[in-house]
């Protein structure tokens, strides 16, 4: 609950601030902390995930970005009605659902009582594999693990794509320095 | 082997060849792979459709693990039609890609380009096809990263912007639906969706159910770009490479519109969508103003492929149309406009292409008299606009005639004049390109311009005589259609 | 310059061990936590960490980026190719079971292989996004 | 009491809804993309604790099979997690590359500047 409360208070962090370099920080702060949380809720393996993923490598991602880029945010001039509005929908909706979900932490809930039975009662006689999230990822879910390779083979296509040797001109419009 | 596995190898086929086209370095050889898949495609999705003919089911478990246990693909009359449906637009738009994106794509680019082609090819295939709620997900983010550097390959640098803002909407959309299966997941601890349909019933909990229903419904709708949903897309389509913008309003909104009908109808069912819900009312207002909204706008753009975009959204207006009418008359012509409206959205861009090959712009200026220099190019594109137009005869009209029915049945005489009305702004929006290209003096930008090569010109005229066959003969579309309306409305309890 | 040596120092001791954590990672997934996935963010978060320390002109003279390049296709080619070996022996796509006699030896053989073709991609990416980024900034 | 009980029970959620809706609302307030790159972040990792949470059983263990535990979480969230994390850093992996582009051809990665320069163009 401590951790959970961090993670808010890391959240508001992130809002306000403006220095785009101070952010990614905080960024990997709060992966860090969500990946304590996940260790605290038995997801071992997504925690270690988180860790490596959200506190390492989009921290470099992002700090690579930010060198090519530049690391002040402007001041916001938007209407602040569209996205409170979109904000607060969300939140009401969201508070409707979940008010009537179980409480965290029983046992006798239909996530527990559906298919998860059977991947811990199996994964050893099938699959002769203790960790079930392994079992499950690889073999009786390994279709979708081989979408998510998928996916990352994409991202790496696309970035190769787009950003594939020095910087160049593009054609097209005149190119004309915006002043800000 | 081959007959069992298809279903598997539908999707896995695409996968593969991107693979391979990543793997050479060469333009041309990528091209080859990727030929060579897309026009096994629709081979394979018409062996799935003969199978599925009768009102049967084909379940594949991958990895061999009985469903719900492993991920199942479960293909039916409906998304067989949309399988179909893809593949045979993906195989027309390969042979017309060749000499649209050397003119357009860097060469050592090009073989990533079509390796990203493939994926997202793969993607809507696999969103279109399984049965499994999360893998639709893992599916969907395949196709849209892929879709998002397609569109940024884009020659004007407003791609790359229209890229970036498709980007942020398209993953809103994706997280809103991973929160929706998420809260349907925690009520009923399944992920196989014919596992949750008959499941989702019993389940007392109802207010989790309808907060993941909002959820899913706005997370697809804005994938579907349904009417204020939709700034995405008039920029994506106006500033993506030819061949993309082709692929892309023929195929990605129709996919998403399949998901929609297969939550609203097999999952939610009666019970939530039609007694508990004012859905049917929302989407009969929202399609409404996509038609009339996003047509008017249309009617003032300058640039065609802006204004044939802002068409799309109109014309998804008609599809989600179908969705609110919601008896059989009605939901077949949504689902028949679905394979109507790729086929004469994907003939207008591919002609579109031509003359953006040929001439380097899409400004409706530029085009004047266009119509001396390209005749069967220009008479191609009129062709499949009388088809947005809806004029007897055509495919367009074969759907607006099932809307209308529908419409009829429920006593709503009004959305006839609606739709009708409608249809006439649509008349502005084309006659504007027919004024351009037949009644004024050539542009200085259209002096020099030819018929583009036979490679661009064939597979764009097979489109649009196939929006004049299916016009005229229904039997095939709106049959299939028909039937998998019939299923659909089945599944509401 | 002198920090620099510190580090120098100590990227060579350290780089070894995050290489052995990697594989440890990656081959001990099915009784631990980890898997393909997390060793390949390891194993590419070593080449990073080289890149940064020693330039990335000898980083990539170690791993040069055609290779990287191909890695990214590579680990799908893998894990699709597990998939149609399967059909090969006439199971279903993916169904590990009928590659060999013994079904549940199968399902082993299977986990490990696929973990492999995630590690190449996912270590292959990571190093290829990273070169992207950099080169592009010079 | 009753009111307190249920807050509590629903902590978890509470934090959930937070940190999500302040993720959604960085994405569609902020004009700066590296931000809005962020705030999608946070709004991403939120949706991992939606479904991790209901998966945890008080007194359970992580779910690798030994002889001395007999409770454990459920396994189905965590794999279904895991495949979320590697799509959110796909996203954010092409969002940067995209946002680098922009910032070559634009010169700026504020949407309000880019769209004030368009307009007199």
């Amino acid at each position: 609950m401590v951790l959970l409360t961090l993670l808010a208070a890391i959240t508001i962090g992130v809002v306000r601030l403006r220095n785009l370099f101070a952010v990614v920080v905080l960024g990997g702060i709060y992966s860090f902390l969500m990946a304590s949380v996940l260790i605290v809720l038995d997801a071992v393996d997504v925690a270690m995930t988180e860790a490596s993923v959200g506190a390492g490598i989009s921290t470099v991602l992002m700090l690579g970005a930010l060198y090519l880029t530049k690391t002040e945010e402007a001041e916001p001039v938007h209407k602040t009605l569209l996205p409170l509005f979109v904000a607060v929908t969300t939140a009401a909706v969201l508070i409707y659902g979940t008010a009537t979900l179980p409480p965290f932490g029983i046992a006798e809930t239909p996530v527990h009582l559906n298919v998860a039975p059977y991947y811990l009662e199996n994964s050893i006689p099938d699959t002769s594999v203790p960790n079930v999230v392994t079992s499950v990822l690889s073999s009786y879910r390994g279709y979708d693990t081989l979408g998510e390779t998928t996916v990352i083979f994409t991202a790496g296509i696309a970035v190769l794509m787009l950003l594939k040797g020095r910087r160049q001109v593009k054609p097209g419009p005149k190119r004309r320095r915006i002043s800000s | 082997m081959i007959a069992a596995n298809l279903p598997a190898l539908q999707v896995v086929l695409p996968l593969l060849g991107a693979v391979v086209c990543a793997m050479v370095r060469r333009g041309p050889l990528a091209w080859g792979v990727a030929l060579v898949v897309s026009l096994a495609m629709p081979l394979i999705a018409v062996g799935l459709l003969i199978q599925v003919l009768d009102g049967s089911t084909i379940s594949y478990a991958l990895g061999g693990w009985r469903p719900p246990i492993g991920i199942e693909y479960r293909i039916d009359i409906v998304n067989a039609f949309i399988l179909l449906l893809v593949s045979i637009i993906g195989a027309v738009i390969m042979p017309y890609a060749k000499a649209s994106v050397e003119a357009e794509i860097a060469p050592d680019r090009q073989p990533w380009f079509y390796a990203l082609f493939l994926l997202c090819l793969s993607g809507l295939l696999g969103m279109a096809i399984t049965g499994d709620a999360f893998n639709i997900f893992v599916f969907m983010e395949i196709s849209s990263l892929a879709t998002y550097a397609l569109i940024a390959m884009g020659q004007d640098r407003r791609a790359l912007l229209a890229a970036y803002q498709y980007l942020i909407m398209g993953t809103i959309g994706a997280t809103f639906y991973v929160i929706g299966v998420g809260l349907i997941y925690t009520v009923t601890g399944t992920l196989n969706l014919a596992d949750m349909a008959s499941k989702v019933g019993e389940i007392e909990n109802s207010r989790a159910i309808i907060a993941a229903l909002a959820f899913l419904t706005v997370g697809i709708s804005l994938k579907l770009a349904l009417f204020p949903l939709h700034v995405w897309l008039p920029n994506a389509y106006a500033y993506a490479p030819s061949m993309v913008t082709c692929f892309l309003a023929a195929t990605a909104t129709k996919v998403a519109v399949y998901l929609l009908l297969r939550y609203v109808f097999s999952i939610f069912g009666k019970v939530f969508v039609f007694a508990d819900l004012p859905l049917p009312e929302i989407f009969l207002v929202l399609s409404l103003a996509a038609m009339f909204g996003a047509s008017i706008v249309a009617v003032f753009q300058e640039d065609i492929k802006r204004m044939l975009a802002y068409s799309s959204v109109a014309q998804i207006g008609y599809i989600t149309l179908g969705i609110a009418i919601a008896n059989k008359l009605g939901l077949t012509g949504g689902i028949v406009h679905l394979f109507n409206h790729a086929l004469m959205k994907g003939a207008l861009f591919m002609a579109l292409g031509a003359v953006f090959y040929r001439v380097g712009s899409v400004k409706i200026d530029d085009l004047a008299g266009l119509g001396q220099r390209m005749p069967i190019t220009m008479g191609a594109l009129v062709l499949a606009g009388l088809s947005i137009i809806g004029v007897p005869g055509t495919v367009g009209f074969i759907s607006k005639w099932y809307l209308g029915l529908g419409a009829l049945e429920h006593g709503w005489w009004w959305l006839v004049f609606l739709l009708v009305l409608s249809s006439l702004i649509s008349v502005v929006y084309i006659g504007r390109i027919v004024e351009a290209v037949y009644f004024r003096p050539v542009s200085s930008a259209a002096k020099r311009a030819t018929e583009p090569p036979l490679s661009m010109l064939l597979p764009t005229l097979l489109l649009v005589a196939s929006t004049v066959y299916f016009g005229i003969d229904t039997a095939a579309s709106a049959g299939i259609a028909g039937r998998a309306a019939e299923l659909l409305l089945a599944g509401l309890r | 310059m002198r920090l620099d040596v510190i580090f120098r120092v100590a990227a060579k001791i350290f780089i070894p061990f995050i290489l052995v954590f990697a594989l440890y990672v990656q081959f001990h997934g099915d009784f631990g936590p980890g898997g393909g996935f997390q060793a390949g963010v390891m194993a590419g978060a070593m080449v990073i960490f080289y890149a940064i320390i020693f330039g990335l002109e000898a980083a990539q003279r170690i791993v040069p980026p055609r290779l990287v390049e191909l890695m990214v296709p590579a680990g799908v080619a893998i894990f699709a190719g597990v998939g149609v070996v399967s059909l090969l022996f006439g199971g279903n796509y993916l169904d590990y079971s009928p590659i060999l006699h013994d079904p549940v030896h199968a399902q082993h053989i299977g986990i490990l292989l696929v973990e492999i073709g995630v590690l190449v991609t996912v270590s292959g990416t990571m190093v290829a996004i990273f070169y992207t980024f950099i080169g592009r900034g010079r | 009491m009753d009111v307190i009980k249920t807050v509590v029970e629903h902590y978890n959620h509470w934090i959930i809804i937070f940190l999500l809706v302040s993720g959604l609302y960085i994405v569609v307030a902020r004009g700066n993309m590296v931000k809005k790159l962020v705030g999608l972040g946070l709004f991403q990792t939120s949706v991992y604790l939606l479904y991790i949470t209901p998966g945890k059983i008080l007194g359970g263990t992580p779910p690798i099979i030994a002889e001395q535990y007999s409770v454990y979480s459920n396994p189905l969230p965590h794999v279904l997690i895991l495949t979320a994390i590697v799509v959110g850093v796909a996203t954010l992996a092409t969002g940067l590359a995209l946002v680098v582009r922009i910032n070559e051809a634009f010169g700026t990665i504020e949407e309000d500047e880019i769209f004030a320069g368009e307009e007199d163009e």
